[in-house]
């Protein structure tokens, strides 16, 4: 099973850096903070078929797989992009696709592919919130049993969270008694999978910005008479930076491009994806504050935008230590861990 | 190890500072920069020296106490156990008192130390510069000699205290032909001088600790000097030494710090979770190595000097802190995120400890300036 | 991410390699060192030839499959998961052969190349020397150009296979009057000329996988060294590289010590222990990590030449490997020390992959210099 | 609690490393790994008052505390002496001392202060064994309740075990069934505790060795024209190894010099001490073999000696992860962990 890119991909990887590039939030940040957000910002990314993507095409969307999703979702890390276009288009849209009564999947894909419906994903349990949980238009809350759905004027209760990535504006949903729901365990056991996946995709284009910046500032900033990436000190934490970065991306794109195989592949794909994300997303951070310097502690430097996204992301969707426990799980569950995680063929596979 | 004498002493001392503090000391007293004041914090520094343990470590005839490390430390340690204010002084009492009294003319003695003890004059520290950080020799604050006065302009960046501090000593360049560490002055300057410009920087963690502190042509009058012109590098090497030493921090607020942790873990429902108590378990032993490395240490007589002592120190605690903080953000998770109407002050407190601990790595000498030195004048490994 | 052609093509190609070699390889063949002969070995390395699996990523006509990276990972994947014999002749297969295959003349891939696949000339490798370890162009083995002779003398490390190897492959300064990477040649040397000699190297684990290779005035024929005299470091750079990618190696190896490991925390009563779930969880992890990166790297072709992708690949699989093993030794802990009449050999064979794991961490490019390779070539830090 | 040591324990410190310097096995490691053991090494010991020093005056010792063999303990780590010297003299005599039966202390104390007898100490447990069970003219075995003596003639069954440090010797040992036991399960804690924090001085005097031995090595050793030494990966992997190192010598100390205090607080100590060594000779055996390359990987480089030695320390008497989940438990259970683990006022700690 090979996790290459196809051009196709690369070229809408290549898109969406573009868009977000112009659009994304660190152009001016203070204005974002401040809250006057960029609402015309969903539009612009709907404009260039972003939101429509994975929007089967009879639903008036663009029919892509979620997983030609994979370098976009990258750039919505390495733009910092505060806006659910991940969980809209990559968790949503396949999930309402795949698992919502065909009324509601003909209300809602038509309006998201309009760029008309903002939409955003809930975690399962007490303490979880949802990005733009206040503002988006439908917020799917993973419950134990399935999922509710809850639009904006469902009767949902809103209580907004303090986080220090103010932009994301979390906020917890509560959906009214009334609200629809669909699905089962094993939807809300696949949408968590698959959220949790994406997730581990946007905190690696997260990784790669502080590493990029990291490696930008290193190689300007002069202490000593030298810039301080001549240093073999900083050679070497950027370098193992940038190894735990390139070996940990393919595991992400793998785990968000398996919807064919069953719950149980995709679910330890995802803790796969998410640990060993949120791994090397600890050690980008950690390294990429510590070369900056004072300099990037402040909050008028950009850095800090994605140093507190990427300690936020650490914790949502499981902490590693959370997915590493899920898969010493398994491993003590299987019979021959050969068999369990080595190579298949194809009927087995199945 | 120790002598029975020694700890009786000790003993005594101990129980006389734990009396006093649970008697006088404040407890949750909010910062001065959250009650927009720092009288308060006057008040208490002033009531501190009136009972003679505002700077122990200073000379008797100087209002301290001459005490040894061993006894600071203990003083220390009660005074996190107590949960007292935040010395809002520190700056003065560890560096520019020490520097006063070390380098300092009988006048100068005179005119600050008093006033320093009662916290009249709260001091903050001006040697970074934006371009100057673990190269501080290469710092650019300039001072032109003319006559009596010294008219200092540039900048100076991560000062604390900066918003209510009455006094900075500086690092600067005052003779301008020099290069790298000759050529510097230690300044004295008064914040109040015509010319001087403090800009709070804000902070990752939401909070501004520091400031930026510019000077644009501010007159301070030569008698401001401390030591000779030019005299200034040494006079901060000295001075760095004395921050990096021990006896600033004690293993007793980790422990604090970790009885929040464990609450965390608990309301996670993690307090029979083994891997949760080989983490905790972790930490827990960190801050007892940092009590009894602290404790010998301070009981050799070696601190106080820059070297090998302080930069073992300065990394150490830098380090565990990160450990110790990063190890309680996992526990928290998605809590993180609190409701905004019912936000448990604990939870936002260990997020911004977390990041001042990130911070820590940097300051006081950047975590690899302290391998450097360890490296190169510990270990004797070649430049 | 894949077409679906590829995998139906990929997948048929893992179906015929497994029943292959599950029909065909021999399981727990001991090491030729522990059997005292090379022969069991070399019958082996000549079925896979006769199967056309010896040395698959060769060209068609010259004994290989033309296989693309994919098509040898896969390979890789089965040869490790049937358990398999070490490959005696990796050196030669991996490194001999294509440099033969690249720079060699037509005489040169005559008389090497069958006899290589057949298992004939078992290939070892000359390249360290105990001056010269990441410094490489600092080695000063020479070689006297006498007419058509080359007189060549002085010493290797860190050969293996060396014991019974048929051939080296050595890079000699050829050129007395150069220095660094100038003046070095490819020299082939035929292991029974008289003034070589080997001495194994007692090695911490109680092996002796390594060896020292000493020359004293080995004549070699001219027609020996391949590429011109002086091009021996653009060859041996090109041939680094090979060694340092990917297909080596894969995560199946890794499942099998997992598997190992799982069988110590249970001896140990652990199997419900959420702290050994978490750090065996984390390898797994670190293992199927392994599998998506290798494939990657595999599937875009990048592979084969000295660069980002090699230093990567080298930088992780050694230090997860030494994390693997130093997480078995926790969990095996006293039992370490066996009764010796009564020793398991999967825990001395533990023991001594952890030690190797150590030595992955310096051989073939220590991490260092791999750190060196990532920051300079491929993030672009100054020198 | 202050942890300074006095200059008589620096001097005797200083003897310890004086005499084990000519006698260590470091001089003639093949000779010695033949099996050609230093026959006469004990005596030597004997001689200058290394192995009575801790036997009661009574009993022909010199009356020294425990504490005082503090440095002379690193330093049987720093010349990785086989000989169960520690066990003997740090371990053995204090339990003699102070628990055994009248007639059984007078009988092998003043042996062991005439240098006649080897002691040494086998953990609890299926699987531990005892340095030197086979050669020991006492072996002391720890059982759940209690310990039993075991005297060469006193028809104990002895297996060897295979070791990567064939010098120790290590065998087990299993107690005739009529032999001397004493004590309970509170003193079975307390030597455990003892020979545990006795351990963790030992495994700090070998990361000490592990250490300058790397130290001098990087000064020494030249490759790219330069000595390794001087590139700062090499100096800060060496500056994080001395910096544990130094750190975690106190604790080590600290545990072995309060047998005055409680069994719970010495217990405790211990754990702390072992922790905590057994992290940093992690850190410093796995930097000194990176800093020394292949020549540190053969059985002929010393520094082999040091880095089996330190692997085996690391396990014996509970490994780091062992240790630190000791800890955790001890800070689950404590209401309030200031009063449990903070200073303590003089009548409060007794």
């Amino acid at each position: 099973m090979s996790v290459t890119l196809t051009d196709e991909q690369r070229d809408f990887g290549e898109l969406a850096r573009e868009v977000l590039a112009k659009v994304g939030p660190a152009r001016d940040l203070l204005q974002e903070r401040d809250g006057v957000a960029r609402r015309g910002r969903w539009a612009q990314l709907a404009e260039v078929g972003l939101v429509s993507a994975t929007v089967p095409e009879a639903h008036g969307g663009l029919g892509l797989g979620a997983r030609d999703m994979a370098l976009v979702a990258e750039e919505v890390g390495y733009f910092a992009l505060p806006e659910p276009l991940v969980e809209t288009a990559c968790v949503a849209v396949p999930l309402l696709a795949r698992h919502a009564p065909a009324g509601v999947a003909d209300a809602w894909l038509p309006r998201i592919a309009e760029g008309r419906a903002v939409v955003t994903v809930q975690p399962p349990g007490a303490s979880a919130s949802a990005t733009f949980g206040q503002e988006a238009d439908l917020v799917i809350v993973i419950e134990d049993g399935g999922v509710a759905l809850c639009p904006k004027a469902s009767g949902r209760t809103v209580s907004a969270r303090e986080s220090a990535d103010v932009l994301r504006r979390p906020a917890r949903v509560e959906p009214a008694s009334e609200t629809i729901r669909f699905g089962d365990a094993q939807v809300a056991a696949e949408v968590t999978a698959s959220a949790t996946a994406w997730t581990a995709v946007v905190l690696n284009g997260i990784s790669r910005r502080l590493l990029d910046m990291s490696v930008e500032y290193a190689r300007i900033r002069e202490q000593f008479g030298r810039p301080i990436g001549s240093f073999q000190a900083v050679k070497h934490m950027l370098a193992d930076v940038a190894t735990q970065i390139e070996t940990v991306r393919a595991s992400a794109w793998y785990a968000v491009g398996i919807d064919d195989q069953d719950l149980e592949a995709r679910i330890f794909a995802a803790s796969v994806a998410k640990w060993s994300a949120t791994t090397a997303a600890a050690a980008a951070n950690l390294n990429a504050l510590q070369v900056h310097g004072g300099i990037g502690f402040t909050r008028e430097n950009p850095l800090s935008l994605w140093l507190v996204r990427g300690k936020k992301l650490e914790a949502l969707w499981g902490t590693a230590n959370f997915h590493a426990r899920i898969l010493g799980e398994q491993l003590m569950q299987a019979d021959d861990l050969v068999e369990a995680f080595g190579p298949t063929l194809a009927e087995q596979a199945a | 190890m120790r002598t029975a004498t020694d700890t009786a002493a000790v003993d005594a001392w101990r129980r006389e500072v734990r009396q006093w503090l649970m008697d006088e000391a404040p407890t949750s007293l909010p910062t001065p920069e959250e009650l927009g004041t720092s009288d308060q914090h006057r008040a208490w520094e002033r009531k501190l020296h009136a009972a003679g343990y505002s700077a122990i470590h200073w000379p008797v005839d100087h209002g301290g106490r001459d005490a040894s490390q061993e006894v600071r430390m203990v003083f220390q340690e009660e005074y996190e156990r107590a949960g007292a204010p935040a010395r809002i002084n520190i700056q003065g009492i560890m560096l520019a008192g020490p520097v006063i009294l070390r380098y300092g003319t009988p006048e100068q003695k005179q005119r600050w130390l008093e006033p320093l003890l009662r916290a009249d004059h709260i001091w903050c520290q001006g040697f970074s510069e934006p371009d100057s950080g673990s190269d501080l020799a290469s710092l650019r604050t300039k001072g032109r000699v003319e006559g009596n006065t010294i008219v200092v302009s540039g900048q100076k960046i991560w000062t604390s205290v900066a918003s209510f501090a009455d006094w900075i000593f500086a690092l600067v360049r005052t003779d301008p032909e020099s290069s790298r560490n000759k050529g510097i002055s230690w300044v004295m300057i008064d914040m109040t001088s015509p010319g001087v410009e403090v800009r709070p920087i804000h902070q990752i963690d939401g909070r501004s600790d520091f400031a930026e502190v510019f000077f644009n042509d501010v007159a301070v009058p030569r008698a401001n000097v401390v030591g000779e012109l030019g005299q200034g590098w040494e006079i901060a090497m000295a001075a760095l030494g004395m921050e990096r030493g021990v006896g600033r921090r004690s293993y007793v607020q980790y422990l604090g710090n970790l009885a929040q942790a464990k609450q965390f873990a608990t309301a996670a429902g993690l307090d029979d979770d083994p891997a949760t108590h080989e983490s905790l378990g972790a930490l827990l032993g960190g801050a007892i190595v940092y009590r009894h490395f602290a404790n010998r240490v301070a009981s050799s007589g070696k601190n106080g000097e820059p070297g090998p002592t302080a930069a073992y120190n300065k990394l150490y605690w830098s380090e565990y802190q990160t450990r110790l903080f990063e190890t309680g953000m996992g526990l928290l998770g998605e809590r993180l995120e609190q409701p905004a109407d019912d936000v448990d002050p604990q939870i936002s407190s260990w997020e911004r400890e977390y990041w001042y601990s990130r911070a820590a790595r940097i300051f006081a000498g950047s975590n690899e300036i302290q391998r450097n030195i360890i490296a190169e004048r510990v270990l004797g490994l070649p430049r």
